[in-house]
Order: C-alpha cells, then sequence, then structure tokens
C-alpha cells in the first residue's frame, strides 16, 4: 500500500493527462492540474520555512560555527513574514477603502516594500552582477585553444563579443561597396553581418538538435515515471 | 578626454594606485609567470574598472556611442509603428528586478513607443514581480511624459496570474475567465478599454519582455504557434535570446537580443518620437553600451593573452 | 514554399487593401456593375473537432471567371454588426471559421468580390449555427500517431531489453567520473555536494536530477561519504528525503541516513546561490554535482566550485546555461544525456532499453526531415504543385 | 600577499574617509532620498511617491515652506543600506568574509519569507481559499472578486485534502502519507510535459528543419539562401548523431558526431558571447546605482538639476 498506491496515482495522473489532451472537454485539465500544483507547492512552503527555522534554530542551540549569521537569517526571515502577512503599514485600496484587508500586500511605502526596495532588490541585483565577474574569469582561464572544439567555442565568442559592440562594426566597415564595387560581394563578412549568420545558421541547427533530444529524453524520462521504472523517490517500504 | 583626466584627477589616481602590486609582481616574477599563475581577483579589478570608468566618463560628459540598428531591431520597431492610434497592443512583462539592467530599457522604449503612437496598451505579467516592473515602467514613462493618458481608457495593468503558460492557453481564447478584475482591483465591466475585448487574439501586437521561463518561448508556443494570425514582438535578456532565434522570423518577427537589442531599438523610438533633446531617461541602454564596450575589449583581450600564455607553454613543452 | 506562402498573405492582404480603398475613398469610381452573387451558403458544424470550427460551402457566382475572390463575413447571435472573417481566391467554394465561441450561434455572409472591387449582394445563412464539441479532437489525430510512434518504441524497446536482447551503448565521459569524484571526496574526507537545479518538482530535469541523486547517494552510503543536499524548492526537499533514504537502504546503510542533510534554502534563485557559493568556499566539497534545471546561477556556482578546486559534474537541459557548465566544469551532460544518465548509471535492462527507444525516436526524425527537406526541394526545382501539396500535407497536417 | 592587504585596508580607508567628508562638508552631498506626497483615496491617506532632489529644489524654490516635496529619512536609511548590501556582496569577490556573511544571511532569511508572503496572497488566499469559500474572501481580502471566480469550486476540496496530506510529514507518525500528494504532483507534471514538450518543441523544431535546399525566389536562383539551408539541415542531422546512444562513435558516425560536436560548440560560443552582453549590463546597473543614486558622483539623467516643475511639458 505505502508504495503501490503512490505509483497507481503517478501513473494514472499522467496518462490521464496524456488522454485529456485529445478529448475536447477535458483539455483544459492541464491547467487545472498546474494551479493544483501551484497550491501545492504554496502550501509545501510551511514544510519549507519550517525546514529553514529548525535548520538555523538548531544551529543557534549547538552555538556551531557562525551561529550568529544564523541569528540573523531566523531574525529577518520571521519579520519578512510578520509584515507580509499582516500587511503591515499597508492602506486599504483605494477602490474599496472601507475593507481594512484589501490593499496590496506589496504596496509602495509598506513595511513589507521597504524590505522589498532596499534589501531584497539590491541584495539580489548584486548577487545577479557577480556573474560580470566569473564571466571574464571563466573566460581567461577556460578559453584555451587546446583542440578544435575549444578554438570554434572560443572562436565564435570572440566574433559575438567583437560583432555586438561598436569597436566590432567600425574594424570591419571598410567593406564597403561605396569603397570598392568588389566589397558588394563580400558584406556579408563584415562582423555585425557575421554575427547574425552565426546565430541564424549554426546557432539555430544545433540549438534545434539540442531541442529535438531534449524533447526526447523528456518522452523517454516521463515514460519511465508514468511505468514505475523510475521510482527513487517515492520511497520504500 | 584630457580635460577629464585632469578634472577627475582622483578617479586616476585610485586606478592607479590598486594596480601597483599586479605591477610590483610583475617587475619582480615576470610577466609570462605572473600570467600564468595570475590570481583571479586581479581579473575582478580590471573588469570593475573596464566597468566603472566608462560609466563615470558618459555619466559626467553625456557622450554615447553611435548605434547602427539592425534588422531584428528595425522589424521590431516596425511592427509597433505600423499600427494606428487605439490599436490594442499587449504588453507582457514577464521579468524581475535582476534582469531590469537589461529589460528595463526595452520595457521603457517600448511603452514610450506605445504611448506615442496613443496605442491602447494592455500590460499583463506571468512573474509575480512582473506587476511590479509594469507599474514601475507606467510610473517612469506615462505619469511623468503622457499625462493626458488615462489609466482605464488609453492603458490598464491587468496584473499577475499564476499559472504560468496555463494563463497564455486560456487568454488567447478567453481573457475574462482568468481576469475578472484588473490589479486595482476594478471589475472588468467597469474599465472603459476592456469593452469588446474578450481575448488576446483581438490584439494588434504583442510585445513580451522576458528573463525566462515563462516568457517569450511560452508564448510562441501556446499563443503563436497555435494561432499563428498574433504577431509577437519580443525583447529578451542576453541568455534568452539565442534560445529564440530558432523562431525568427515566422513566429517571432521582431527580437531585440540584451542590452544592445535594446540601445538600438531606442535609437529607432527617440530618434522618430524623442525630438533633438531627448529625455536622458530614454537612452540608457545607449549609455551602456560604453561599459558594455570596454568590458568586451576587456574579455576579448584576456583571451588573447590567455592563449597568447599557453601557446608559448606549449611550444616550450615541445 | 515559404515564398509561396507569403505570396499568398500578400495577396490576400493587397485584396483586402483594394476592398478597403474602394468602400472608402472611391465608391463613386468604381463604376461598373456588381457581381453576381453565389448561392446556396450552407454552414455546419466541424466534425471531430473542440467546438470551435464551423464549416461552410456555397455554389459560385456565375461570374466566377473574373472575380477576385470571396468576402466571408460572421456575427454571432450576441453581436450586432457582420465583421469580415477571410477574404478567399476565386474558385474556392468552402471554408472553414476557427476560433468561434461555443456559446454562441453564428451567421455567415459570402459575397463575391468583382474585378472593379465591387460586392454583389451577399449569400446568407437564416439560422444561427452553433459549434458542437465532439468527445476526440480530430485535428489531433496525426500528433497522436506521432506520440504512438514514439512512445511505443520506447516501451517495445523495454520490453526487449526485460526479454534479455543483448544492448550495447556508447561511452558517455562524465558518467564513469561520478563515482570516482565521491571516491576522491572520501579519500580527502571532504563532503560532496548535491545541487538538483532550481526548479520545482513540476520540471522533469529535477525527476531526472533526483534520479542521478538516488546514484550518487548509494555510492556516497557505500563509500561512507558525507553528501548536503540543499534545495530552492520546499517540494524538491521532500523527494530529495525520499530519494536519499531510499538509496541509504539500498545501500544497505539505512542508520547512516541523515534527514538533515537535505534541507531547504529560499525558493530565491540569488539568495540560494548566495548561500551555496557561501557554503562551498566555507565547507570546500571535493566533489560538486549540478543536476538539473539552472539558470543564470549555474556560473556562479561552476566558477566557485572551480576555485575551491572541486571535481565537478554537471547535467542540464537548459540549453543556454550549457556552455558555462561546459567552460568550467570537467565533465557536462548535454540535453539528451543528462535524461539518459540515470539508464547509464543504474545498468537495469528496462532503463537501457529506454535509451534504444530514444534512438528509434531520433532515427525517425532524422528520416521525417531528409523525406522532407528532399520533397521541399524537389518542389522548388520542378515547381511541381502535386509535390508541393505532399510537403505542405506532411509539414501542415502530420506535423503539427 | 600580506603587504597587498595593508596595502587595500589602506585604500578601503582612504576611500571611506573621502565620501564621508564629501557627503558632510561639501555641498554637492549625497545619498539622500525625496518624497513627493499624493492624496489617495479622496484624501484619505497620503502616498508618499518617490520624487528627486531636483523636484525638491525647483518645488524649494518656488515656495519655500512647501509640504509636497519632503525628505524622507527611511527611505535614506534604506538606501545607505541598500548601498551597504551591494558592496557587502560584492566584497566576496576578494574573499568570504563577515560583510558577505551578513548579506548572505539576511538575504535568505528575507528572500524565504518574501516567497512564502507572495504563495500565501497570490495564490492561497485567491486559488485555494477564495475558490472554496468565497464570500469569506470577499468579505476579507478581495472585495472585488465578482462574477463566476465568486462562484465557490467544489474541486479545489482535492487539492485541500492533497495540502493536507503533504503536511501530514510534521505528523509524528505516517509521514508515508506525504507521499501521495507528491505522487499526484509527479505523475501529472510527467503527462504534461511529455504532450507539451513533443506538441510543441518536437513537432516544431522537426517543422521548421524541413527547408528546401535550393531556394528559388522570383525564378532566380538564391545561393546564399540555398547554402544557409543546406548548412542548417546538416547541422541539426549531425547533432542528432552525436545523440546517439547506440552506436560507438566510430569510423562515419565518428566522423559526422564530431561536425555535430563542432555544430554544438559554435552554437555554445554564440551564446556564451551573447550572455556576456547581458551579465556586463546587470554590473553597470549595479554601479550605476552607486555612483548615481548613492554617491551623487554622476547625474546622466538629470535627476538632481533644479526643475521648473509648474506646467511640466509633454514628452
Amino acid at each position: 500500500m505505502k508504495q503501490t498506491g503512490p505509483l497507481l496515482i503517478t501513473a494514472a495522473g499522467g496518462f490521464v493527462l496524456i488522454v485529456a489532451y485529445f478529448i475536447p472537454f477535458a483539455q483544459n485539465w492541464g491547467e487545472l492540474a498546474a494551479i493544483w500544483f501551484d497550491i501545492l507547492a504554496a502550501v509545501a512552503f510551511i514544510l519549507g520555512g519550517g525546514n529553514l527555522l529548525k535548520t538555523h534554530l538548531k544551529r543557534i542551540s549547538d552555538r556551531a560555527r557562525g551561529w550568529g549569521y544564523s541569528g540573523v537569517v531566523v531574525v529577518s526571515f520571521l519579520a519578512t513574514l510578520f509584515v507580509g502577512l499582516v500587511k503591515v503599514g499597508v492602506n486599504p485600496s483605494a477602490q474599496f477603502p472601507d475593507f481594512a484587508w484589501s490593499g496590496q500586500y506589496r504596496q509602495m511605502g509598506s513595511a513589507f516594500w521597504y524590505l522589498f526596495q532596499y534589501a531584497f532588490t539590491p541584495l539580489t541585483a548584486t548577487m545577479f552582477s557577480l556573474l560580470a565577474f566569473y564571466i571574464a574569469s571563466a573566460a581567461f582561464r577556460a578559453f584555451r585553444a587546446k583542440n578544435v572544439e575549444a578554438v570554434l567555442l572560443l572562436g565564435t565568442a570572440f566574433i559575438i563579443l567583437l560583432g555586438r559592440t561598436f569597436a566590432g562594426v567600425a574594424l570591419t566597415s571598410w567593406i564597403d561597396p561605396d569603397v570598392w564595387a568588389g566589397f558588394a560581394y563580400f558584406t556579408g563578412l563584415r562582423l555585425e553581418n557575421l554575427t547574425v549568420y552565426i546565430m541564424s545558421v549554426f546557432n539555430t541547427a544545433g540549438n534545434r538538435a539540442i531541442m529535438i533530444g531534449i524533447a526526447l529524453g523528456i518522452v523517454a524520462t516521463s515514460l519511465k515515471v508514468l511505468l514505475g521504472i523510475d521510482r527513487s523517490y517515492l520511497g520504500k517500504d | 578626454m584630457t580635460e577629464f583626466i585632469v578634472n577627475q584627477w582622483w578617479l586616476v589616481a585610485i586606478v592607479i594606485a590598486s594596480l601597483i602590486p599586479l605591477v610590483m609582481r610583475i617587475v619582480s616574477a615576470g610577466l609570462l609567470e605572473t600570467l600564468r599563475t595570475l590570481d583571479r581577483r586581479w581579473i575582478f579589478l580590471l573588469l570593475l574598472w573596464a566597468v566603472l570608468i566608462p560609466i563615470y566618463f558618459i555619466g559626467v560628459t553625456g557622450r554615447t556611442f553611435p548605434e547602427v540598428p539592425s534588422v531584428l531591431a528595425r522589424a521590431t520597431f516596425d511592427e509597433i509603428d505600423r499600427l494606428n492610434p487605439g490599436d490594442p497592443i499587449l504588453l507582457a512583462f514577464d521579468y524581475d528586478p535582476p534582469s531590469e539592467g537589461e529589460l528595463g530599457p526595452m520595457a521603457t522604449a517600448f511603452v514610450y513607443h506605445a504611448a506615442s503612437k496613443k496605442l491602447r496598451m494592455y500590460f499583463m505579467a506571468l512573474w509575480p514581480l512582473g506587476a511590479q516592473m509594469i507599474d514601475n515602467t507606467i510610473a517612469k514613462v506615462i505619469t511623468p511624459d503622457f499625462r493626458d493618458l488615462v489609466y482605464g481608457r488609453d492603458y490598464i495593468n491587468l496584473g499577475f496570474k499564476s499559472g504560468q503558460e496555463g494563463v497564455i492557453k486560456v487568454v488567447v481564447t478567453n481573457l475574462r475567465e482568468l481576469y475578472t478584475t484588473d490589479s486595482r482591483g476594478t471589475a472588468m465591466q467597469d474599465i472603459p478599454m476592456m469593452e469588446g475585448i474578450t481575448n488576446i487574439q483581438q490584439m494588434k501586437v504583442i510585445v513580451s519582455v522576458s528573463a525566462g521561463y515563462p516568457g517569450t518561448k511560452e508564448w510562441v508556443q501556446y499563443a503563436v504557434t497555435p494561432f499563428p494570425s498574433l504577431r509577437l514582438v519580443a525583447g529578451a535578456t542576453g541568455v534568452q535570446a539565442p534560445l529564440l532565434y530558432p523562431y525568427v522570423p515566422r513566429q517571432l518577427p521582431g527580437l531585440l537580443g540584451a542590452i544592445k537589442g535594446a540601445a538600438e531599438y531606442e535609437k529607432l523610438v527617440v530618434d522618430a518620437y524623442g525630438g533633438a533633446n531627448a529625455d536622458p531617461k530614454y537612452l540608457e541602454a545607449l549609455r551602456r553600451m560604453g561599459p558594455q564596450l570596454v568590458a568586451h575589449l576587456l574579455i576579448i583581450t584576456l583571451i588573447v593573452v590567455a592563449n597568447v600564455v599557453f601557446l608559448i607553454d606549449r611550444g616550450r613543452k615541445r | 514554399m515559404s515564398s509561396s506562402l507569403k505570396g499568398k498573405g500578400s495577396a490576400k492582404r493587397s485584396i483586402a487593401a483594394a476592398v478597403a480603398c474602394a468602400a472608402l475613398f472611391f465608391p463613386a469610381l468604381a463604376a461598373g456593375q456588381a457581381p453576381a452573387p453565389p448561392s446556396g451558403l450552407t454552414a455546419r458544424d466541424h466534425s471531430w473537432d473542440n467546438g470551435t470550427r464551423i464549416d461552410l460551402q456555397w455554389t459560385a457566382s456565375a461570374d466566377e471567371a473574373t472575380l477576385r475572390g470571396y468576402v466571408v463575413r460572421r456575427r454571432s447571435t450576441v453581436e450586432t454588426n457582420f465583421s469580415v472573417v477571410d477574404i478567399v481566391p476565386a474558385g474556392t467554394n468552402a471554408l472553414t471559421v476557427g476560433s468561434l465561441n461555443r456559446e454562441a450561434g453564428h451567421l455567415f455572409r459570402v459575397t463575391a468580390l468583382g474585378a472593379n472591387s465591387l460586392e454583389s449582394t451577399p449569400a446568407a445563412t437564416t439560422a444561427p449555427v452553433f459549434p458542437t464539441m465532439e468527445w476526440f479532437d480530430g485535428t489531433r489525430v496525426w500528433f497522436l500517431f506521432t506520440l504512438v510512434l514514439l512512445c511505443g518504441s520506447v516501451v517495445a524497446f523495454i520490453v526487449l531489453a526485460r526479454r534479455g536482447m543483448p544492448l550495447t551503448l556508447r561511452r558517455i565521459a562524465g558518467l564513469e567520473a561520478v563515482d570516482d569524484a565521491v571516491g576522491r571526496a572520501t579519500e580527502m574526507g571532504r563532503p560532496c555536494l548535491f545541487i538538483p537545479g532550481i526548479n520545482d518538482m513540476n520540471e522533469i530535469q529535477t525527476i531526472a536530477g533526483l534520479t542521478i541523486l538516488s546514484r550518487v547517494a548509494k555510492t556516497a552510503a557505500e563509500y561512507d561519504a558525507k553528501l548536503e543536499v540543499p534545495t530552492s524548492k520546499s517540494l524538491v526537499m521532500t523527494a530529495a528525503r525520499e530519494t536519499m533514504q531510499t538509496a541509504f537502504l539500498t545501500a544497505g546503510r539505512p542508520e547512516a541516513y541523515n534527514p538533515d542533510s537535505v534541507y531547504y534554502v529560499t525558493d530565491e534563485q540569488f539568495g540560494y546561490v548566495a548561500y551555496v557559493q557561501g557554503l562551498m568556499v566555507r565547507e570546500k566539497p571535493a566533489a560538486c554535482f549540478y543536476m538539473g534545471s539552472f539558470f543564470a546561477e549555474s556560473l556562479i556556482l561552476a566558477e566557485t566550485g572551480n576555485a575551491i578546486g572541486a571535481i565537478q559534474i554537471a547535467g542540464t537541459a537548459q540549453p543556454a546555461q550549457l556552455p558555462f557548465f561546459v567552460a568550467a566544469c570537467d565533465y557536462t551532460l548535454i540535453g539528451e544525456e543528462f535524461f539518459a544518465a540515470s539508464a547509464y548509471l543504474s545498468g537495469e535492462p528496462d532503463q537501457l532499453g529506454s535509451l534504444k527507444g530514444q534512438d528509434v525516436g531520433k532515427l525517425l526524425v532524422g528520416a521525417g526531415i531528409l523525406l522532407g527537406v528532399l520533397g521541399a526541394t524537389a518542389a522548388a526545382l520542378t515547381g511541381s504543385a502535386f509535390i508541393e501539396s505532399l510537403v505542405n500535407f506532411f509539414t501542415g497536417t502530420m506535423l503539427t | 600577499m600580506r603587504r597587498e592587504n595593508v596595502f587595500w585596508m589602506a585604500l578601503l580607508v582612504i576611500g571611506a574617509a573621502a565620501l564621508l567628508w564629501r557627503s558632510a562638508f561639501t555641498t554637492e552631498g549625497m545619498g539622500r532620498e525625496y518624497v513627493r506626497a499624493v492624496p489617495v483615496a479622496n484624501g484619505r491617506w497620503t502616498q508618499s511617491d518617490p520624487a528627486t532632489y531636483g523636484e525638491y529644489q525647483g518645488a524649494e524654490a518656488a515656495l519655500p515652506a512647501q509640504t509636497e516635496y519632503q525628505f524622507s529619512l527611511p527611505r535614506t536609511i534604506g538606501l545607505w543600506l541598500a548601498a551597504f548590501f551591494t558592496l557587502a556582496i560584492f566584497s566576496f569577490l576578494f574573499g568570504d568574509n563577515p560583510f558577505y556573511k551578513v548579506a548572505e544571511a539576511v538575504l535568505v532569511g528575507v528572500s524565504a519569507a518574501y516567497w512564502m508572503v507572495i504563495g500565501f496572497w497570490d495564490v492561497i488566499v485567491p486559488n485555494l481559499v477564495g475558490k472554496i469559500w468565497p464570500a469569506l474572501v470577499r468579505a476579507w481580502a478581495m472585495p472585488g472578486l465578482s462574477g463566476p471566480e465568486a462562484e465557490p469550486s467544489p474541486s479545489y476540496i482535492v487539492v485541500l485534502v492533497l495540502s493536507v496530506m503533504l503536511l501530514w510529514r510534521l505528523a509524528p507518525k505516517g509521514g508515508w502519507i506525504a507521499r501521495w500528494p507528491l505522487a499526484f504532483i509527479i505523475g501529472t507534471t510527467a503527462g504534461l510535459r511529455l504532450i507539451a514538450f513533443l506538441h510543441g518543441d518536437f513537432l516544431v523544431q522537426i517543422r521548421n528543419t524541413i527547408l528546401p535546399l535550393a531556394v528559388i525566389d522570383g525564378g532566380v536562383f538564391d545561393p546564399w539562401l540555398s547554402l544557409q539551408n543546406l548548412l542548417i539541415v546538416v547541422g541539426v542531422l549531425c547533432c542528432l548523431v552525436y545523440f546517439f546512444f547506440s552506436f560507438e562513435h566510430q569510423g562515419a558516425v565518428g566522423a559526422t558526431a564530431k561536425a555535430g560536436i563542432w555544430v554544438l560548440m559554435i552554437t555554445f560560443g554564440a551564446a556564451f558571447g551573447y550572455t556576456v552582453m547581458g551579465r556586463i549590463a546587470l554590473l553597470a546597473i549595479r554601479l550605476e546605482f552607486l555612483l548615481d543614486d548613492w554617491l551623487w558622483l554622476i547625474d546622466p539623467t538629470g535627476r538632481r538639476v533644479a526643475a521648473l516643475l509648474a506646467g511640466g511639458g509633454l514628452g
């Protein structure tokens, strides 16, 4: 029961949705399943949030290395949760001024908005911007002409990098039919055009093949899940 | 340039001072050895200066690099520019603050273009934070510069709906099924510009500004593929753009890739509607192309240097 | 082929423009007589559909030879004005109107459009027609065919493999390295880190990643290595715990399983990566596995892992992130290889059979592309309408 | 390395001192936020919209005792915090340090709660409670709920049951019950994705690859477009061969697979090049924040130039 039940639910859920795709009156079941998933994922936040609290409270009580930072996690977590759920500092919606809870929880000027604007946004955006540095160091370290594959990888990146800036355009702007009529046949070699060709030919071909392969991989994986061949996440006993 | 260096001597001093340890290292250990064992933090520092100095330079002097719009940027521009005043246009903003740097200028330019053309704008978002991005863009463009446009008559924020691509599937045939109110909670029947609008197929153009899933790809898959008469143009991040090229031009007639695409489109819009002294806030991407250029050149130099060192070493081994 | 499509579209548009011009600006200039009207307009529900289509049929106008085409108009019972649905070229006498509302009845009018841009009196339907919904969507019958073909080949090879059909497979670099990496971490006395991507359980890549986790966890249990799995989604945490527990049980060391080694961090992509990045420089794992759906964080993880000198094995089906993994990791499973990895790692016959089935799928794709390309080329070279219609049937009906 | 660290610390201290001096003792100043009071709901509340220093100066010049534009202390504190967080994250590039650890802890705590709050107000309230008990939600948080949305949907009871089963894990016994909703999620995901990828990506990509190898436009043979089509078709086929699992990559198959890898490498190189652009822009916007919003060193959009507010021409 503990294992066959979930296996049956998996198979039934999946096959019903596959069949529903061909039956007009059931065609919106897929969307319904997606909405249900969102609800379940939102409910699961209780598990995740609880786990987060548990992990960090344990570190604090154990006085584990760096427990002070766990304290910061717990405080910022609980504070944000409280001001967001209780809508601290949120005015009712202008449409319904008599409904105290009708305001948007992320309304400008509310406590939750302050946290969003001055903590969440700068922190996430700066984390994201670290990528600029990492990309430079990766380019320096990994792009070495060790073999044909590596040469193609770095050569293409090189052309795109140049072709997408003003400098690249200037570099090959001498290939101009106005300079010499014969250049009319070679304008394709101008960097900005070369970039477009690489994107529309090789990039298209490569991505298409990858996408076709991925679709086949997803078909096989989904089937294995539905047939109960892949089932490690359903536990044992 | 010289004037800039003289006036901002302190910045020059900081940059030079910060590089002194590296120079000392090169002097003591030799250039090749330094490069071979280069601490990646030196690369980080070089990149920081490569981005920061151009920003500062452009910020002080106000100069930008010229942009030549590419075919795709022009195609995007034309898709919107051929519309007539009052035509409905859907603006789907599926991104969040971390992608603001790339997509913010595009969103601004799209709204500026649509507002200048007096199109009826319907905003919606599949990302929770997209609704915020819509409000920000409206506050940046429409509220200060198009005071004659009225909310509910000329533009509307339908807000965020959860359900990812499921939302697209539904609104393509029946908008009212999911959207009974706008983001402010006003019922649909009380909004003048919603009269007669029952689904997304009535939009003349769909503009998708997206940073990932769900985004432009899902709009192609679930809106344009089943209803090929829909016209979709997109602004995408540099990461997303290569994945969208396979859809160009049949399913996706216009595509702006990364800050470069934004700068090209910005230029087209500002040239057409901004006048001689365009508000600098509409030139954000053009300004950002400066640091872009220098950083690109730095990365190219790094690749070249790394390969020279690599080839010298390989030559010695043989 | 694409040019012919374009041609048709622009012809339609130019006719529409002509109609508009004639009607709006030059009513007096369009001298001459309106053409004879079409007749006998019938409207019937389109069979085997999802209730959005109606088939129209009419008898040609007597002036068919000189016509520009027919203008089809529609209005539902809740609307007051007719609106143009389509303008079809002369010689056509049927049209399927789509995207209709099932709740309302629909009325149609067809007029002939003369060479002088004058329209005839309309042929009209009298009673409103309702599109009805059948129990099977006939437009998807070819898709059903493809589905059965592909799923069938996967299932068939799974069955064959169970019956003992010998299977040979090519090597995938990187998969052999999984066990070695865990082993090395054990020797060095340092932990292993497994990142199952940042998407939730509604993503097949996450599920595929967890299947690989079960193998990594089993090896870790055997070697007695420490394995840490921070997750970005609560549901993934739940599923990963089940996976780990099962793996430790299979390895015969259920007592070594520590549920706290799988934990939730935050749903926010960059919050998660900020945490993992910090974790990596502080705990210095010797082996890092990135298996699942990744976005911008891929390079942050891979570069940090590189800086601490960890062995890194990545697998994802996010094409945008593959370049970064390829550049910064020791081994990368590209796209389909990632989905194949669990089959390779388990070595069970049914798993390997599914790989054969995928290969048959690729053979079919290759054959289909070759046939289609040959047909399209032949159509372009010979200009044969028959071949073109065959190709159009293939791309427009079978492949939609 | 030691000496270098001392050098860096010295640079940082000098820099910080210069900033403080500039903020406190010069006319330019730095890092202040201003707001504009806007009445909402017929004047029942005032909302503070962001305003610029330039607007404030303009308003002050026009009417010295005005109250519409004001200096905002909470937002100024927020701005300085944001700048601190930005620098703290950047400091990780130099090495792990207490500033980064604090920023990381705040980020984890705030963002985890942030997504929970979104899940509660945007998913659970409208899509679960609102479907099962719409009257409650209308009377409480969503007075605008109306039409078919306001009808109770009994099928959502199923989700409620699944939710309870999912949370059963917290109970001391019967944790396996939580596997049922998990099985439901995984099963429906497998079914949905199988169909979506096959119908969306798979067929579309095959269809788009069926291109004529000889392009004849208006009766004229177009060699470039023909070559382009040929390269695309051959490229796709070679890459597909690379993904074959049944054959060792030797002989002709090996050569084709090799060509496939080459196409893939070009694809990856192109994607890499493209991404660099995006990432630099992200760094640029953070540095713009530091230089413009916080330090007031540059002012590309003229936000600190006193503007004449009356009239305010249209764009």
